[in-house]
């Protein structure tokens, strides 16, 4: 089977800094895969280069099999791969509705049509993606007045929108209470199951990344040290040593949640 | 070589005074973001003041005594200004503070009008410096070495007091996060007064030390204001030494330029600028600038709709009106609101680009005379009949968008804004002094409409159809789906990329369609005055229209309209008065202060807080 | 020490705080918890002034601050440390340490470039560094050290873990801990639980603006609805 | 968007209900950029206000007082035509006169023409104004640039000088000044030579520059055109750097006490000039303007304090031929129209609807630490006029 996602000796230097060196992985499809690492690991250069908002210095990147290192993150969502942000980047003088309905315009190829109503467009169509994501019923609200979690999962109707056979979710919980990111990652869970879509996030909330991972990978100043399941992770005496530090903090919580 | 180097000092003389001022400018606007209109005006007080000074102290003592004096005078009175006229309004949305400085302008015209009058000043020559000296068998002012010696000096001066000493410390700070320098226990409020202290007394020395060399008048202000932001934006917003090597980089092309290319000065500088700009978008030491990296303050603009049925009736009952004008109203009253008709559409295609698409253009006017020119060149040098010379008038200024967007789309914010201004001052200054062609100055007159339309009555008809159906048009644009898309590209360019939206191609597009919309209103403005002047796409024009999409309200849809038929208005019954332009600065501050949203938004807040209007459901 | 009676804060109409009390004793590390949008942030800014209370008073050492420019407020001793890490990027280290510096006050732990270096031996490292080239982890402890230059007598955190790898939550952990036995007074706001537990004497849950639960982290073990209602784990 | 409505609907009252006006005296548009060039402006309006209140002390004209309407056009060309407008429809004013720039001047002249205004052109120097953009509602009264640039060619031709520098704003009255000097030179004295000519930007001169580029031509003599703080920086740099010494200058307007006396104890010595020496004036009309003018402000006459007097003078004239304020009465009187002024007598010429004021020329002189005009000479505009036929040729057909 191919992988969703596939990614070769991918580096990305800035000023002679090495951010990213040589990271290979794969993402294969249904799975939901997460990427740790201390800040400054090189996680956020690794998201914005497989999402095209960098350039990668080497490496490559393939999408079911097609090469799609370097190109313009609107080619690369085109292609079927929707993201999510750490800080959401949604349209603030929107309300929910028409936030989806402006990606569901974008899939469709309305973008530069003068003619009809934007706020009648595909409205149908957005208010399912929202009741995804159980928002449906705040549809007409101003997208400035929610709730951080509820932004989150806007964010994540929007995400949706084109179809995608990948979402790269980057922090997806950052910002949120224990229980909403619980929610938040559950139905992050249940659309992957039932959409078989592939799922490649960041996250610092260790629940959250155990609990839901399939599979973890952690990346340190910008190299791929580990790969693996949980436990294999979480037994791995480098991550231990660079990441998780002594266990005082997860340890315990970990095994229960 | 003698000469070469003769010419080489003559522009590093120049370049004191045009520092000193660049680099007021350069730091207020550092750490308050303000784009600070009122600075040429502040050099303009230095002179005079300088001048007045020099006349009651005597000798060498008294004279550099003054340039000093006159600096901390200056300085006093930015202060006032600050406290007065800005610190009210810090908190209103991005860029609103410069109508305010706008306003400044006007009451600081009249104020110098009524203390100095109106002749002109030669300033004193400065004591024991009044001759030359050979260099290379070439004279060489003694004065303009003392100059090129100050600047230097002061330059350094500066430098220290920004990297080396505590405060410079605290103004760095402040430049790019106000409120946790205020958290850290440092006065915000005097850091910021404490700035515009020292950027207007630099502006009152600039004033005051090229007195030697010139003198004070009344067009001072607006003389040196486009030059210093040109060395601003070449030498990066916010770099002091940026500013530096600008002023002598342009004093120094000028003086060159001068020599060689005598008729095209103008247009040499603005090529410089639009050139460095292009190869270097935040100038030569200017850093890369984040939209919304300073916070942009204020209210986040509320999701639209079209206007419902009552609204409709209302627009309806407006047109009703107006068809009705020629019935009851005098000529003068058609042709007047032929005039606010035709800077409606205009101020509609600034707010369309401005508020929908978040992009500051301080050049718009280009196209509104843009468009004027291109139907009266046709007219007069291809006998152009005048419905399609009319038609030509926006595709021309379409194109002429086209062609500056493509430049300009690639910076944002305050950039945008300087780059959108170096190439409308660009073709302001191709069209002024190329006059073979466009008649420069004088004009191209005799530009009027065909018989059909030639009474006043047919083209006020005429003006109100295509005036309206422009706004309408442009109205409808904003709730299709390319205005949404546009107004995504401004909420957030990132989300817009990632789903698909290409961000430049749509703020280009937009651009171009503002400025299509603003040519057709050239159009209509050059049959309707049967001429077309430089004027009508110089600075003050752009302005003109900047200051009433800000204070009709820019997070709304109808600021734009609103702001021009105020403006216009109080302009026609105003300009009868002696001192019309300290009472106009005086109104335009005072709306600033009372109204921070703008005209609309203010108004929209005042019927919901009355109850007149649905309110909006507040956070959470 | 801090005092904080019957507040309300809007932002613009937006009702924020609902009559938010509690009090914060001199040595005491208290943890306000809630989930994002309840009201910590407002209320740590509240404090300091940066939102200014429609009503209600805030008292800090026996002084009424309702209503004090936030700069006499830190001047006070009230040390403010901001979620999103907002150091000034474009200043070096010691330049960002240089703008919280204010002079020792009585009965209060004086900070010394030289003894913050000590606590975050990476910043000295790199004092000459400008902020914008520090990774996350020495931005947060940047913030820090920039806030107790101005040798406060209370500590605001707001969110001090959010975002940082676990190995350095725990170094932060151990850093409060001995802000505490220095003697001073800190207020963090968290989310994470586990750190909070780790530093704080006493938890105040805040959910919709206003105050839920005011007690140590044993009473709220022990009171199971509480902890379900608005933390659940 | 109701706030638009509110917003017209109040303003197209507050403007009908102000619309209404008396018509018992006579109302003239005066349209001037009185904020922005307020130096020229002021005087001139001035000298109108004393012609005035001198017209009137002897009864008006047609038995009615003249009353002038004073507006201030901003600068804007779009913004005077709009004022002409208003004078016109509804301030009840029977004709248009004022401005000093040029470009308002054409744009006026432009407008009245296509409405059917008459329209004196009081100051403005364009040629064009008379020649290639001239129509039958326009006339002007001051002395054209044509004029006393062919004067200064006329003294200039007299001496050895044979290499040229010129100096003039970059804006069209720059450009026809230098033009007029050029052709006029080159018909006297065919093999003079231009070595450079110079643009400053209108009020923007970097006079340090533009002395080193004039030096370095090594000419003659020097043409120039620049005034007010253009002149006074050109005439403080040449001096310090020693640009006129040895040489010829020859300046346009130069004299006019507008320009020359700012300059103080600075103003050039022995440039050949144009302008207007009013203290030197001999017993006669000219001097008793002088002496009315002093005692009704107080202020020593300017060049524009003698325009506007005159404007009045024309006016009052040109209503009392026609014997009505009908525009087609005023066009028919205004050719051929013989005016008592304090130059002596002027006609508006029948054939391009200038006037015959004339231009003192004389040369620059320190006096009691002020710049004078010595050893002029008045002289008449006929004889440096283009001919009839050529006028004719310029002037588009009618």
């Amino acid at each position: 089977m191919t992988a969703v996602l596939k990614v070769e000796g991918l580096s990305k230097s800035f000023g002679g800094v090495k951010a990213v060196n040589g990271v290979d992985f794969e993402v294969a499809p249904g799975e939901l895969k997460a990427l740790i690492g201390p800040n400054g690991a090189g996680k956020s250069t690794c998201f914005n280069m497989l999402m095209g908002q960098l350039m990668p210095s080497a490496g490559k990147v393939y999408l079911k099999g097609e090469q799609i290192t370097g190109l313009p993150p609107r080619v690369i969502w085109r292609k079927g791969v929707g993201r999510t942000f750490q800080i959401t980047g949604t349209y603030q003088s929107m309300t929910v509705a028409e936030n989806v309905q402006m990606a569901l315009m974008s899939h469709h190829r309305k973008l530069f049509s003068l003619l009809p109503y934007a706020y009648r467009l595909f409205r149908e169509e957005a208010l399912a993606l929202l009741d995804v994501v159980g928002m449906a019923d705040q549809a007409d609200r101003s997208c400035a007045i929610l709730a951080y979690g509820d932004l989150k999962r806007l964010e994540l109707a929007i995400a949706l929108s084109n179809d995608p056979m990948l979402l790269l979710m980057d922090e997806p919980t950052a910002g949120m209470a224990p229980k909403e990111r619980i929610n938040l990652m559950q139905l992050t869970s249940d659309i992957v199951r039932d959409r078989g879509i592939s799922v490649l996030f960041t996250e610092h909330d260790m629940d959250v990344v155990f609990a839901h991972a399939h599979h973890i990978m952690v990346l340190n100043r910008g190299e791929l040290i580990a790969d693996g399941t949980a436990s294999e992770v979480r037994a791995n005496a480098r991550v231990q040593e660079v990441y998780l530090g002594g266990g005082t903090l997860y340890a315990a919580e970990g095994s229960h949640a | 070589m003698g000469l070469f180097v003769a010419q080489l000092l003559t522009g590093l003389a120049n370049a004191a005074a045009l520092f000193l001022v660049a680099s007021g400018l350069s730091l207020i606007f550092g750490v308050t973001r303000i784009v600070n209109f009122a600075h040429g005006s502040l050099y303009m007080l230095g002179a005079y003041v300088g001048l007045t000074l020099m006349n009651t102290l005597p000798g060498a003592f008294g004279f550099w005594g003054s340039i000093v004096l006159a600096g901390l005078v200056v300085g006093l009175i930015g202060i006032l200004i600050e406290i007065c006229v800005l610190r009210p309004i810090y908190r209103a949305p991005e860029l609103f503070q410069l109508v305010a400085t706008f306003g400044v302008i006007l009451v600081i015209q009249d104020l110098a009008l009524m203390i100095w009058g109106a002749e002109d000043r030669l300033g004193p020559r400065a004591p024991g410096l009044k001759s030359v000296v050979r260099i290379l068998g070439e004279p060489v002012p003694q004065y303009d070495l003392a100059l090129i010696a100050i600047t230097p000096f002061i330059l350094f001066a500066l430098w220290w007091f920004i990297t080396r000493t505590r405060i410079g410390i605290l103004v760095r700070a402040a430049t790019q996060d106000r409120e946790m320098v205020g958290a850290l226990g440092v006065n915000q409020s005097w850091l910021f007064t404490g700035v515009f202290f020292l950027g207007a007394a630099l502006a009152g020395l600039g004033g005051a030390i090229q007195l030697p060399k010139g003198g004070a008048d009344l067009l001072m202000d607006l003389n040196i204001i486009s030059a210093v932001f040109v060395v601003v934006v070449i030498g990066g917003m916010g770099s002091i030494p940026g500013a530096f090597i600008a002023s002598v980089l342009i004093s120094v092309l000028n003086v060159f330029g001068v020599a060689y290319i005598p008729q095209s000065t103008l247009v040499l500088i603005y090529v410089v600028m639009a050139v460095v700009l292009t190869v270097r978008p935040y100038g030569l030491l200017g850093r890369e600038e984040k939209a919304g990296e300073h916070g942009q303050v204020g209210e986040v603009e509320r999701p639209i709709r079209p206007v419902g049925t009552r609204g409709r009736a209302f627009v309806f009952v407006l047109l009703v009106v107006l068809a009705c004008v020629p019935f009851v109203g005098s000529s003068f009253l058609q042709v007047l609101i032929t005039d606010i008709l035709i800077f409606c559409l205009f101020a509609a295609s600034l707010q369309f680009i401005l508020s929908s698409g978040g992009l500051v253009s301080f050049g718009h006017a280009v196209f509104f005379g843009g468009g004027a020119y291109a139907a009266a060149l046709l007219v007069t040098y291809a006998d152009t009949p005048m419905e399609l010379a009319l038609l030509c008038a926006p595709l021309g200024a379409g194109l002429l968008a086209l062609g500056i967007g493509w430049f300009c789309i690639r910076l944002s914010g305050v950039y945008f804004a300087m780059l959108t201004l170096a190439f409308s001052q660009l073709v302001w200054s191709l069209v002024y002094q190329w006059g073979a062609v466009t008649g420069g100055d004088d004009g191209l007159v005799n530009i009027w409409p065909s018989a059909w339309l030639s009474g006043t009555t047919a083209y006020y008809y005429f003006t109100l159809a295509v005036g309206v159906g422009g706004i309408l048009v442009l109205r409808h644009i904003i709730h299709s789906p390319f205005g949404y898309t546009l107004r995504a590209t401004r909420d957030s360019a990132r989300q817009a990329e990632a789903t698909g939206i290409d961000v430049k191609r749509v703020q280009w597009l937009a651009f171009a369609l503002a400025g299509t919309m603003a040519g057709l209103a050239g159009g209509l403005f050059v049959f309707s005055k049967g001429s077309i002047f430089p004027n009508e796409l110089e600075i003050g024009k752009s302005f003109d229209a900047l200051i009433v999409v800000f204070l009709g309200g820019v997070k709304t849809l109808s600021g734009g309209v609103v702001g021009a038929v105020f403006m216009e208005s109080i302009k026609d019954w105003l300009t009868r008065l002696e001192y019309w332009r300290l009472i106009l600065g005086l109104v335009i501050i005072g709306v600033v202060i009372i109204a921070p949203d703008g005209i609309v938004g203010s108004l929209r807040k005042l019927g919901e807080r009355i109850g007149l209007l649905k309110e909006q459901e507040s956070m959470r | 020490m801090l005092e904080i009676d019957g507040i309300h804060s809007f932002y613009g109409k937006a009702h924020i705080l609902n009559d938010m009390s509690f009090s914060v004793a001199r040595g005491e590390v208290v943890a306000l918890l809630g989930r994002n949008g309840a009201g910590k942030t407002t209320t740590m800014k509240s404090i300091m002034q940066l939102v200014r209370p429609r009503s209600g008073s805030v008292s800090f050492a026996g002084t009424d601050i309702t209503g004090l420019p936030a700069h006499k407020v830190a001047r006070l001793g009230l040390g403010y440390v901001p979620e999103e890490r907002r150091i000034f990027t474009d200043l070096t280290i010691l330049e960002n340490l240089e703008v919280g510096r204010q002079s020792p006050r009585a009965q209060t732990p004086s900070w010394t470039i030289e003894a913050l270096f000590e606590l975050f031996p990476n910043l000295e490292e790199r004092r000459n560094n400008r902020g914008k080239a520090l990774s996350g982890g020495e931005q947060q402890m940047l913030t820090i050290a920039r806030t107790l230059m101005g040798n406060p007598s209370l500590l605001l955190l707001d969110e001090p873990s959010e975002g940082i790898a676990p190995v350095i939550v725990e170094q932060m952990a151990k850093t409060i801990l001995k802000f505490k036995a220095d003697g001073l007074t800190v207020v963090i706001s968290e989310q994470n639980l586990h750190f909070a537990k780790m530093v704080a004497d006493r938890a105040v849950i805040i959910e919709g603006g206003a105050k839920k639960f005011d007690g140590t982290f044993q009473d709220l073990e022990e009171d199971p609805q509480v902890r379900d209602a608005y933390l659940s784990i | 968007m109701k706030t638009v409505k509110t917003l017209v609907a109040a303003a197209a009252l507050a403007i009908s209900a102000t619309a209404a006006h008396a018509a018992d005296t006579i109302k003239i548009g005066e349209i001037n950029h009185y904020k922005r060039l307020a130096a020229f402006a002021e005087p001139y309006k001035k000298g109108i206000e004393l012609g005035l209140k001198e017209v009137n002390a002897s009864g008006g004209v047609l038995g009615k007082p003249l009353e002038f309407i004073f507006r201030d056009d901003q600068g804007k060309p779009g913004e005077a035509i709009k004022i002409a407008e208003e004078l016109m429809t509804r301030d009840g004013a029977v004709m248009l006169t004022g401005t000093i720039l040029s470009n308002v001047g054409l744009a006026i002249s432009s407008f009245a023409a296509e409405k059917g205004y008459v329209y004196l052109a009081a100051e403005p120097l364009a040629d064009a104004l008379v020649w290639s953009a001239g129509n039958p509602y326009t006339f002007r009264l001051r002395t054209s640039t044509f004029v006393q640039a062919a004067m200064l060619a006329e003294a200039a031709a007299k001496t050895d000088a044979l290499k040229y520098a010129t100096i003039a704003p970059n804006y069209a009255y720059g450009k026809d000044a230098v033009e007029a000097f050029k052709v006029n030179l080159k018909k006297l004295k065919p093999e003079v030579e231009f070595v450079t000519e110079q643009w400053p930007a209108l009020f923007k001169i970097d006079a340090g520059a533009e002395v080193q580029a004039i030096e370095a031509a090594k000419p003659d003599a020097i043409y120039n055109v620049t005034f007010g703080p253009d002149l006074a920086k050109f005439v403080r740099e040449g001096t310090t750097r020693g640009l006129f010494d040895d040489r010829n200058v020859y300046g346009l307007l130069t004299g006019e006490p507008e320009y020359l006396e700012p300059l103080g104890e600075e103003a050039p010595e022995g440039w050949v000039v144009t302008g207007y020496p009013w203290y030197d004036i001999p017993a006669g009309p000219g001097l008793d303007f002088v002496k009315a003018y002093e005692a009704e402000t107080g202020e020593t006459p300017k060049i524009g304090s003698l325009v506007g007097y005159m404007t009045v003078q024309s006016i009052a004239a040109l209503i009392t031929k026609a014997g009505s304020t009908e525009t087609s009465a005023l066009l028919g009187a205004f050719p051929g129209l013989k005016v008592e002024t304090p130059l002596g007598e002027i006609s508006y010429r029948d054939v391009d609807h200038q006037s015959t004021m004339g231009a003192f020329i004389g040369t620059t002189a320190l006096k009691d630490g002020a710049g004078v005009m010595v050893d002029w000479t008045y002289k008449d505009p006929e004889a440096y006029m283009p001919s009839d036929e050529e006028i004719k040729s310029m002037r588009p057909a009618e």
